[in-house]
């Protein structure tokens, strides 16, 4: 045993199996390489890119200012200021509505938090910038991403069946029965 | 239009009192010892001038044992500089005084 | 021509060997003492002298001064303030040596023409010079080679011995 | 006096064509070196510039030229300066004695001229290991000069090993010098003719096989590549000696270091593999009656074994990891020395015994 350690050793064995596995893949040669700006990736369905703010069917914002994004954010991203809808005392809108992409990590809790799924994700992720600060997106930009990634809209929710309007908030987080 | 020996013996000899003048007026211990290579070149020079004067190339053969004697030099002495620079963390010969009574 | 040669090589030779001992960086000098190297093998080219020339570049330019410049990187030295204070000492000795060599060339009264007849006669030229320098180095001069190996072997045990400097310590 | 002038034309025309075919090799290199390593890692290499890359280099050599040249705050300027500069000759001045083709004479003008060796010095070897020497002051300067640890540590490294693996590349010279009684590698390859049992490699009496593995393994070394990388090595030193260096000079340190690794190459091929010889006697260009361009066969085994060498340096960088210093050093020392020697010795003895 020895022996055959010691001959392994001086005919560099090792190392010329080493060698015979690059050998072998340099002749069968198959890249796993994608030339990404020319081709990519499919995406996985569930991919969480960038996010967006989302439009009903009619053109009217859904968010309603609620913060609850903000506080759901674990990277302090999102900062909303809402304020009253004019001349309706009890509606509310984002009259700002800023998310510093910088910090985002894309957990997508934001989304699970919006009580009227005003927000989404998009799968965009080409979002290299040469400016930093380009990447503090605003409402009008957050609409933009969110109207040419979502062409199709939702209905208003008081146009939606009557049980759903009436429970109006994210019926599908409720808590399961029984718990 | 050969060149004269006695070119190369004086060239020799500037080179040999260069490297003179250097151990003595250096304070770095390892300028002195490069004017030591000095020295042992110019001895070199020589060698190899009369080797070539007297068509015999027994100088040159004596060119390596200078050579030898050089490196050997250069081994023991930078050991030396490395062991004194442990101790004193300097190299300027004025600071070893040790053995002086 | 060939004094042409022996001109820029000599004075090359003693520029480069003055500033060794004038510039105050040590990586200076050690560098000036390269160009040194390379022209006194250039100088040995021109004795009809290539293998000693060749050796010269290995062991002096490519061991020793490489040897130099490693341990003045290590140590990390800065240049020097001032010189030593032996100069009128320095200058006497090298005055003196200098006359008295010229003084001796004067006497002679040499101009190139051989003093003596050459004691051996020119090898045939047809035996390269390292060949000649390998037949002389194995026969005439074996015990001083053997001197000289034993001499690198004490150098090479001295200076791992000193500058080692846990070789001797017990360990545990 | 024209006599003269008309050489030292023939000698600069040499050495230009010389010095071209080098820095195209070192173009194709930069290129076939990341396609090979690409290519045995499951990958495509440089695929942007040209159809399949091609024309990287070009796009390297452009970008390299004219990009900011930095001298780091608090580095020497002049030492900086000259190091890439001393590197590079020395890496370039070493193939003034390699033997590109047969030992041919031409008669041009009335004078006889040598067309593929540009000098045949009667100690060509020696001339190269001076000089393959020298590169270690490049590396050493470079590295002591840009006022960084990293490149500092990197330079001594380099140093230290590059004097270490010389020696070796030297001791397993010698058993080739041995048995060709020669230091002209223009003679060491005339000697190698016949068929490829005659190369130094499977040469009676002795084999140089032996001798032929220590030089390739230190000549790696030597040349600073995978896996004795210690000096650059990226993980530990950023870039080793040349962190610091930016455009040209950085592009200098490259070129030297491929310039090395062709230098290496072709003593390998002339020393150990017979040089511009064919593995059978004569050329077969000649044998079919085209005597006068049996040269184009000769250079062309010459080029092909000094571009096998060239791949293996690939082939090593892409499968072996580096080694650490201390492995490297006792490697050199303990086993490539002593192993070197004892080649030294048999095959003395055995030229002894068998003389050719």
């Amino acid at each position: 045993m020895k022996f055959k350690a010691w001959l392994k050793t001086i005919t560099f064995y090792e190392i010329l199996v080493g060698m015979a596995a690059t050998m072998r893949h340099l002749l069968r040669y198959k890249p796993i390489t994608l030339q990404y700006p020319h081709e990519k990736r499919t995406l996985p369905d569930s991919y969480r890119g960038m996010l967006a703010l989302l439009r009903y069917d009619d053109g009217t914002e859904k968010c309603v200012g609620c913060d609850l994004c903000e506080a759901a954010c674990p990277s302090r991203v999102i900062r909303v200021v809402s304020s009253e809808v004019p001349g309706e005392p009890t509606k509310r809108y984002a009259s700002e509505y800023y998310m510093d992409m910088t910090r985002c990590l894309f957990c997508g809790m934001c989304v699970e938090a919006c009580p009227v799924d005003a927000l989404g994700m998009t799968r965009e992720y080409e979002w290299a910038v040469y400016d930093k600060r380009n990447l503090l997106l605003n409402k009008q930009q957050l609409l933009a991403i969110g109207d040419r990634s979502y062409p199709v809209r939702e209905k208003r929710l008081e146009f939606q069946h009557p049980n759903v309007a009436f429970f109006n908030v994210a019926f599908k987080n409720l808590p399961a029965k029984g718990t | 239009m050969a060149v004269p020996v006695s070119y190369y013996v004086i060239l020799s000899a500037i080179v040999f009192i260069t490297g003179i003048v250097g151990v003595l007026i250096r304070r770095n211990i390892i300028i002195i010892l490069l004017s030591i290579e000095l020295m042992l070149n110019a001895t070199n020079i020589n060698f190899v001038a009369f080797s070539n004067y007297f068509h015999n190339v027994a100088g040159q053969v004596f060119v390596f044992f200078a050579l030898t004697v050089a490196a050997a030099e250069v081994a023991v002495g930078l050991a030396i500089i490395i062991a004194l620079y442990r101790s004193k963390s300097s190299i300027n010969v004025d600071e070893f005084q040790l053995m002086k009574w | 021509m060939a004094q042409l040669f022996f001109f820029y090589l000599a004075g090359i030779i003693v520029l480069t060997s003055i500033l060794v001992v004038a510039l105050r960086n040590p990586v200076y000098s050690a560098l000036s003492l390269l160009i040194m190297f390379f022209h006194v093998a250039g100088l040995y080219v021109t004795l009809h002298a290539e293998f000693v020339a060749a050796v010269q570049i290995i062991v002096y330019a490519g061991a020793i001064l490489v040897l130099y410049l490693f341990v003045v990187m290590l140590l990390n030295l800065h240049r020097e303030d001032r010189y030593h204070a032996q100069f009128p000492l320095a200058t006497l000795l090298g005055v003196t040596i200098l006359t008295e060599v010229i003084l001796l060339m004067l006497q002679r009264g040499d101009s190139g023409a051989p003093v003596a007849t050459p004691v051996i006669a020119p090898p045939t030229p047809a035996i390269g010079n390292t060949e000649a320098i390998g037949e002389v180095l194995y026969s005439t001069y074996v015990f001083p080679f053997e001197v000289a190996s034993l001499i690198l072997l004490v150098a090479m045990i001295g200076a791992i011995v000193l500058a080692k400097q846990d070789l001797f310590e017990q360990k545990g | 006096m024209a006599e003269l002038a008309l050489r030292m034309a023939f000698s600069l025309a040499q050495i230009t064509v010389v010095m071209g075919v080098i820095m195209l090799t070192i173009m194709v290199l930069t290129l076939a070196e990341r396609k090979v390593l690409g290519w045995m890692q499951d990958r495509m290499g440089p695929m942007e510039v040209g159809p399949y890359g091609i024309l990287q280099p070009v796009a390297d050599g452009l970008k390299l030229f004219f990009k900011e040249d930095i001298v780091p705050a608090g580095a020497n300027r002049f030492l900086f300066s000259l190091a890439p500069i001393l590197a590079l000759v020395a890496a370039l001045i070493g193939f003034a004695v390699v033997p590109f083709g047969p030992d041919t004479t031409i008669e041009l003008f009335g004078i006889q001229f040598k067309p593929f060796i540009i000098s045949d010095i009667n100690i060509g070897i020696l001339y190269i290991l001076a000089f393959t020497s020298i590169g270690a002051y490049g590396v050493i300067l470079g590295g002591w000069a840009s006022n960084s640890k990293y490149s500092l540590l990197g330079g001594l490294r380099s140093a230290a090993q590059v004097i270490s693996y010389e020696l070796n590349v030297g001791l397993a010279i010698v058993g080739v010098l041995l048995l060709a009684g020669s230091l002209s590698l223009v003679k060491i390859t005339q000697a190698q003719a016949g068929w490829f049992w005659n190369w130094y490699v499977f040469a009676p009496p002795f084999p140089q096989l032996l001798a032929f593995v220590v030089y390739v393994i230190s000549a790696v070394a030597e040349t600073n590549r995978v896996p004795f990388d210690l000096p650059e090595a990226e993980s530990e030193l950023v870039a080793g000696f040349f962190t610091e260096y930016s455009g040209m000079r950085f592009a200098f340190f490259f070129i030297a270091e491929y310039a090395n690794m062709i230098l290496v190459s072709c003593i390998a091929a002339a020393l150990f593999l017979g040089g511009w010889n064919a593995p059978y006697p004569g050329t077969a260009l000649a044998r079919m009656g085209f005597v006068q361009f049996a040269w184009v066969e000769n250079v062309v085994w010459f080029a092909a074994k000094v571009y096998f060498f060239l791949f293996l340096f690939f082939w090593l960088r892409a499968t072996l990891p580096r080694l650490r210093y201390d492995q490297l050093m006792r490697f050199g020392w303990k086993v490539m020395l002593p192993i070197a020697l004892g080649n030294i010795l048999v095959t003395a003895i055995a030229a002894y015994l068998f003389p050719r």
